[in-house]
């Protein structure tokens, strides 16, 4: 179903009267200082009034509540952004990695169990790294050793995950452990869904660098998972990982860009555009103002970089290796996390159209020249690196800008993303975009490779 | 910030994806993917040769002078995004060809006026590549400036003894030595903007070749002291002058971008290529991270200039077809300001990228990219030109900031 | 061009190799190493801890807080070039000690005033570390602006009702809210920079601590209204104020400078320290390239603000010596730009470097590094805090310019 | 010999006496343009001019025409840039390159032959590089056979250098060339002094960016060289080479930032002081006055880096490694390219007195700290990559400043070098600081490994 002009601008109509009645009034100043539980009610209600209007999971197939078409969703993401609407924070992992999860490798039964309850709240953690395994996934430790039991194989699992967002308030965990230690690196990996009111799981917080506590360390200690809550075939886990990690880009990486285009920009533009003490507004000079058209011009380029991702996405043309110039080689499939997010490109085609819209409607035609996939597979790394490191050039600038004030500033509104004008405390949160995920040094790695075909290091 | 935020989606449909099911821009794009074929294939021949000049004749030949000029003036009737393809390819070969003061600003202007016998004969006449033209208009920052177009007016006119005559100076104009036929754009006795055609060889016009580093380019100096000017070489822009003017000026930067774009994928392929053949301590070159991230680097804004250029592009098609169709009402200032703010945005970004990327891959070609041969330093001359023609990224980013300053006064949302 | 050239060689002997054959810099150096030896020690203590806070007594007993204080008055004697490696230090270790407000601006207030009994008295106890001073001045952009320093001197005298009267308002005040003595830089009725001894207590003076993201840094607003002054608190500067307010700003600017230098020694140290034991892929993580050369390009910009803050460091102990020595007539107004000219060049560089550096250090630290426990966090907030505190980079820079400004219209040459 | 400061300032006098007597006037607009024979007679005519006043050789030992403390060399390189004197450009390689050479490695007898020849003007090249050994230069294929001839041995060459700068008015070459293809790549390479009238000599000039000529690539062919012209033990030319490469860094660092910080930033200033057609002065934009604070403090930055490594050079402390935090730990020599210039500290110590002074002069005291050697065995690397980049972003933002004007600039004076003001031409020229002599990236890897003793590529 393509939506015409008419039908579009009719929605997004309909999508800004909504905001203007639902998007709580204040809600920065109200979610500044707040305590975790406030956060997380303030989060269930938001995203409870969303799934009434239908705006939850706009990215979901419509049989599980959502439907929409990636253009749709554009215009949704533009206008959520531009009311400054509060952003989902909590249920992330949720509505895009399990749910992508699911659709992509889950069975029915798994769906029927869980989408259902994601929708009615339930919190997903992501139980990836270790601490030994950052960067290079790969080389998890925590072993899942099955074994019989009575109403059934269980897996037993023990080992330690980290950086775990969310875990302290998480119902599920999606978890990668080892289930064939004998078996290659990323041959002997298992995925499985784990309740997190299992016994033998010890959740502890980790402070990050502003002191909040949203990151947890995971202790295992012979925790059972039943098989059935094994997520596509044994030891192959590491496959059904790329589609989750698929997941936290496109889409949701254009509702980033637009989130830094309107409150992020107004905010720095208000900045710079305040007089000081002695009537002076820094916008007035030369150097200032070139910076505020420069990162007005990244932004433009951001969204535009996004929408390509995403109307490729839609178009099911993302990667598509047959269309890059010849000396835009595509290299073999890493075998880093590195590649976290870069499923082979045949598996990534069907996997995104499910992820990222009714696989019943029609893909529109392929309207991109080859040009167009001049990224090959490595849009996704492109458009984090990109996003990332402009999100912490003007955030940084921000900072300098507000100067000394920009210190007294001690706390920003929960549910806001890391441009909430508060500049110093944005600027350090902006690494958590710059080192998650693979790292930046690992995506320009990606990048080299996948997209541009250089060769690997020996 | 209407200018700035997701309204420009509703402003420029082609924006939105999806949504062209009722219209040809899939056709278009098959018709740009075809003619990008086609032109790199050409141009291919002449990035060899040292002086990368491209046979004339040749661009007449595949109909890439008229692909603006209408259908019923032997034209293709496409549009500026189709000349868009061929400048960006014409970067990519750094080609020499007075492609930019006929093809681009010399249809531009034409197809900007009052329509004509004079003047359809003489768009006729173009896309035949016979004559060849220059379009005398300031190519510099002046127009950038606060002050806007008409004060950047490099002409004017004047009636003095009974008859009008043209005074004025021009400098960096592209593709003036070669030209045959210059169009002017001047100020007439009412201050409307308007284009004055004249002839190089003419009483009180003189024209002077510019020699630049940059020897793909050609550029030269227009002139003109008390230049007596005939009636029926005096022509109307459609409806406003002013907003003709601005169209015409934004062709000229944004053809620029094209060609930018053009190089740095050049460039950057040229790397790429290099990288993995080149073998150092027992490896290729590009396997060493120092190398592939900075190729990285390249692409990641390459990736994003290529998107600028891709909006404004559109933008400025757009608002083209709507200054052809219906003259003064068409284009209002606010639309206006939108294709300006497209264009500065590409302008300035894709131009400096370009100047970065060419430095780039001089550096990652080693002591071969230092080299005449290797060819990377037409690259990074062709785009420091391309850099500072039609406006620097500084002057670009000022009219941008301006813009963000207005429209952060207009409201906080 | 002078301020800029060789003649600063001239000018400062000791940037000059192989002159010190006669002088004791030598003598100094191993002073100094000693000293930082000693404080590296004292201080790695502190580092661990969460709040890094410093055993003021400590800090007595080591004598730094007198290291400027003449040896007649208990104090060590020497120059600002030693406090300059405690700030360092401090910096290094992410300190929180109130050494900015008591030895490095209440030393120097009360070490460029015209000397006395009072005076004497304070500097003494000063060395022992009871009372803790602050000295409220203007520590942000504003006295680098064209007007200089008195436009931006924070309090005023005014006689009213056969009393003189204070008023007026400092914010950001380095270790105001702990400080049992404070010294308020202020306009007397003849527009004379001097000092006036007040007390946080004391009747129309109010400090307020200002909370910031840095935990390891105090600071605060000091505010008078009308706060009556007895006279003998009023005390004037050696010579012109002008010149001792100017120094007393030079001299937080650099002291903040010397803390940024440390602190970025500290994350180059600590990164190259993980990326040697923390292994990915199989080999540690500094042996890839990306790893490797963001820890050069580390390297580089602490070289070579290292080498910014150590001529800065001469020209101020230099030109603090001669005005202690002289009074008005020691520093004349071009030792003093060039003073301020070395001052900017370090402030601007060192705290931007600083910064960079420790979100360098974040970054290759991976996902510990943006941990509360890995502290680098620390170092982030006190870099961005040091950048701002006695003048953002750009001021500093804008008064460079008009330097340059100023010397390339004095001529060719 | 140390000089008092009063020495210093008479000396300062002197020299700045003697430059207002001797610089020829208005020589930039002269050289401008010129055809090569031209250049070569008014550099050979300047090189005399010096010579007659001492200040050709100045860090040569006083018996050979030199004499010079390092204190009296940074004087003399003070005022020559000051008074925007000509550089030495023809005789660069053979006032330091060979003559670090011969003074470190070289018989008493090749230096009576080759020290004053250099003094009457005998031009030297390097001939180091080959097609297949740029950065990579220990896998150099130029072969030297060694064979018995009526006259005593010889060694006969073949093979193909590049980038001999200067070749086509060479009389000498200091060649490298593997003379014994067995052994390892280092160990098999011998140091030669080769005649540039051999027989089996082909030169050929490579065109430069800007269309120059002044590379060359040499082509041998059965050239044959006396053994006596071996320089050093033979196959341990790698080792003398190092020496020779050490010779580009230190005070030649220091005369270039001088350039860069007098005529260099003064044309910058002048630049921007230029009003436009409206009026308006760049200067008065916040935004070029930044850029120029900002180049103003990078160049200040770089002589303080300058005369710190020429100070420590001449005190005998550069990469005193035994000095070097714990943290900055000292890695294995490199064996590449990357680390010429870096011979280990035992030599290197020996051989800067002797390159930089006269090893009759008493070392001054160690003045400094330990934390002076904090950039260890890779300060010359630190330098380079600094002035090198700084100079490109420079002449880029003189390049972006002039606009369209810069164009227009077609050649810029002979006997300068790349901050002449002909902000284009100095710009695409800033590319021979960052390519030759080991890649910056090269370097970094240098200042990585050797500097911060970061762990080697496995």
């Amino acid at each position: 179903m393509n939506a015409t002009l008419a039908d579009l601008a009719e929605l997004r109509a309909t999508i800004r009267d909504w905001c203007r009645a639902h998007v709580p009034a204040d809600w920065r100043r109200a979610q500044t200082g707040v305590g975790d539980d406030e956060f997380v009610a303030f989060q269930q209600a938001w995203f409870q009034e969303l799934r009434r209007a239908g705006y939850a999971v706009p990215h979901w197939p419509a049989e599980w509540g959502g439907g929409m078409s990636a253009a749709e969703q554009m215009v949704l993401y533009q206008e959520l952004a531009a009311a400054d609407a509060p952003r989902l924070v909590l249920a992330f992992v949720s509505i895009h990695h399990a749910a992508a999860t699911l659709l992509t490798a889950g069975t029915d039964e798994q769906r029927r169990r869980h989408l259902p309850g994601i929708l009615d709240g339930e919190i997903w953690v992501q139980g990836f790294s270790e601490p030994e395994a950052g960067s290079d996934l790969a080389s998890l430790r925590t072993t899942a050793r099955r074994e019989s039991r009575a109403g059934g194989d269980v897996f037993v699992v023990n080992g330690q995950k980290l950086w775990a967002s969310g875990a302290a308030h998480a119902d599920w965990c999606l978890l990668l452990a080892r289930s064939d230690p004998a078996a290659p690196k990323r041959r002997g990996i298992s995925y499985l869904l784990m309740d997190m009111r299992s016994p033998g799981l010890d959740v502890r917080p980790i402070r990050n660098a502003l002191g909040d506590s949203h990151f947890c360390e995971i202790f295992l200690n012979d925790v059972e998972i039943p098989a059935e809550n094994l997520v596509g075939p044994e030891n192959s886990g590491w496959q059904v990982a790329q589609a989750t990690l698929a997941a936290e880009r496109g889409m949701t990486m254009l509702e980033l860009a637009e989130r830094l285009g309107n409150v992020g920009l107004r905010s720095l533009v208000e900045t710079c555009r305040r007089p000081d003490a002695a009537g002076h507004r820094p916008i007035d000079d030369t150097l200032v103002a070139d910076r505020l058209a420069g990162f007005d011009t990244e932004i433009a380029g951001l969204r535009a970089l996004c929408r390509d991702l995403v109307e490729r996405h839609d178009a099911g043309t993302v990667g598509d290796a047959s269309q890059a110039p010849p000396a835009m080689r595509r290299s073999q499939d890493r075998t880093a996390f590195g590649d976290a997010g870069q499923a082979p490109p045949a598996m990534r085609r069907s996997q995104d159209r499910t992820a990222f819209g009714d696989a019943s409607q029609a893909p529109p035609a392929v309207r991109r020249s080859q040009d167009r996939t001049a990224f090959g597979g490595a849009d996704a790394s492109v458009v984090k690196v990109y996003y990332s490191e402009l999100l912490q050039r003007m955030t940084g600038f921000g900072a300098e800008i507000a100067g000394l004030a920009a210190q007294t500033e001690l706390s920003k509104p929960a549910s806001s993303g890391w441009e909430s004008g508060r500049w110093l405390l944005d600027f350090i949160g902006s690494w958590e975009w710059t080192i998650p995920g693979g790292t930046n040094e690992i995506q320009r790695t990606i990048i080299g490779e996948r997209g541009l075909g250089l060769p690997r290091e020996p | 910030m209407s200018a700035h935020s997701s309204e420009l989606a509703v402003a420029a449909p082609a924006d939105a994806p999806g949504v062209d099911a009722g219209t040809d821009e899939g056709a278009d794009e098959e018709l740009r993917a075809e003619l990008r074929a086609v032109s790199r294939d050409l141009l291919a021949a002449a990035a060899g040769k040292d002086d990368a000049q491209v046979d004339w004749a040749l661009l007449a030949e595949a109909g890439w002078l008229g692909l603006e000029v209408p259908d019923g003036l032997d034209g293709a009737g496409v549009t500026v995004a189709e000349t868009a393809v061929v400048c960006e390819e014409l970067g990519r070969a750094a080609a020499r060809a007075p492609y930019l003061g006929t093809a681009v600003l010399g249809a531009g202007a034409l197809l900007a006026l009052d329509p004509g016998d004079d003047r359809d004969e003489l768009l006729r006449a173009l896309a035949t590549g016979a004559p060849r033209f220059a379009v005398a208009l300031p190519t510099g920052d002046a127009p950038l400036g606060a002050a806007g177009v008409p004060g950047a007016v490099p002409f004017r006119l004047a009636r003095s003894g009974g008859a009008v005559r043209l005074t004025g100076r021009a400098e960096f104009v592209p593709d003036a030595a070669e030209a045959e036929t210059l169009l002017l754009l001047a100020l007439d006795e009412g201050d409307e903007p308007v284009v004055v055609r004249a002839a190089p060889g003419q009483p009180g016009v003189e024209v002077t070749a510019t020699p630049v580093l940059d020897v793909s380019r050609s550029l030269g100096t227009v002139a003109a002291v008390d230049a007596p000017v005939e009636a029926g070489s005096v022509w109307r822009f459609r409806g406003d002058g002013r907003a003709g003017g601005r169209l015409l000026l934004a062709r000229g930067a944004l053809a620029v971008a094209c060609d930018s774009l053009g190089a740095a994928e050049a460039m950057l392929a040229a790397t790429v290529e290099y990288a993995s053949v080149r073998h150092q301590f027992g490896r290729p070159i590009g396997s060493f991270q120092a190398v592939k991230h900075g190729c990285a680097d390249m692409l990641v804004s390459v990736s994003v200039g290529r998107g600028l250029v891709t909006e404004a592009t559109r933008a400025l098609a757009a608002a083209s077809a709507v200054h052809v169709a219906d003259g003064a009402d068409g284009v209002d200032d606010a639309a206006m300001s939108a294709v300006e703010v497209a264009v500065s945005r590409a302008k300035s970004y894709m131009c400096a990228a370009a100047v970065d990327v060419a430095g780039k891959a001089m550096q990652l070609h080693g002591g071969i990219g230092y080299t005449w041969e290797s060819g990377v330093h037409r690259y990074l001359k062709r785009a420091a030109l391309s850099r500072a023609l039609f406006g620097s990224p500084t002057a670009h980013r000022a009219r941008l900031a301006r813009h963000l300053d207005a429209d952060g006064a207009g409201g906080a949302r």
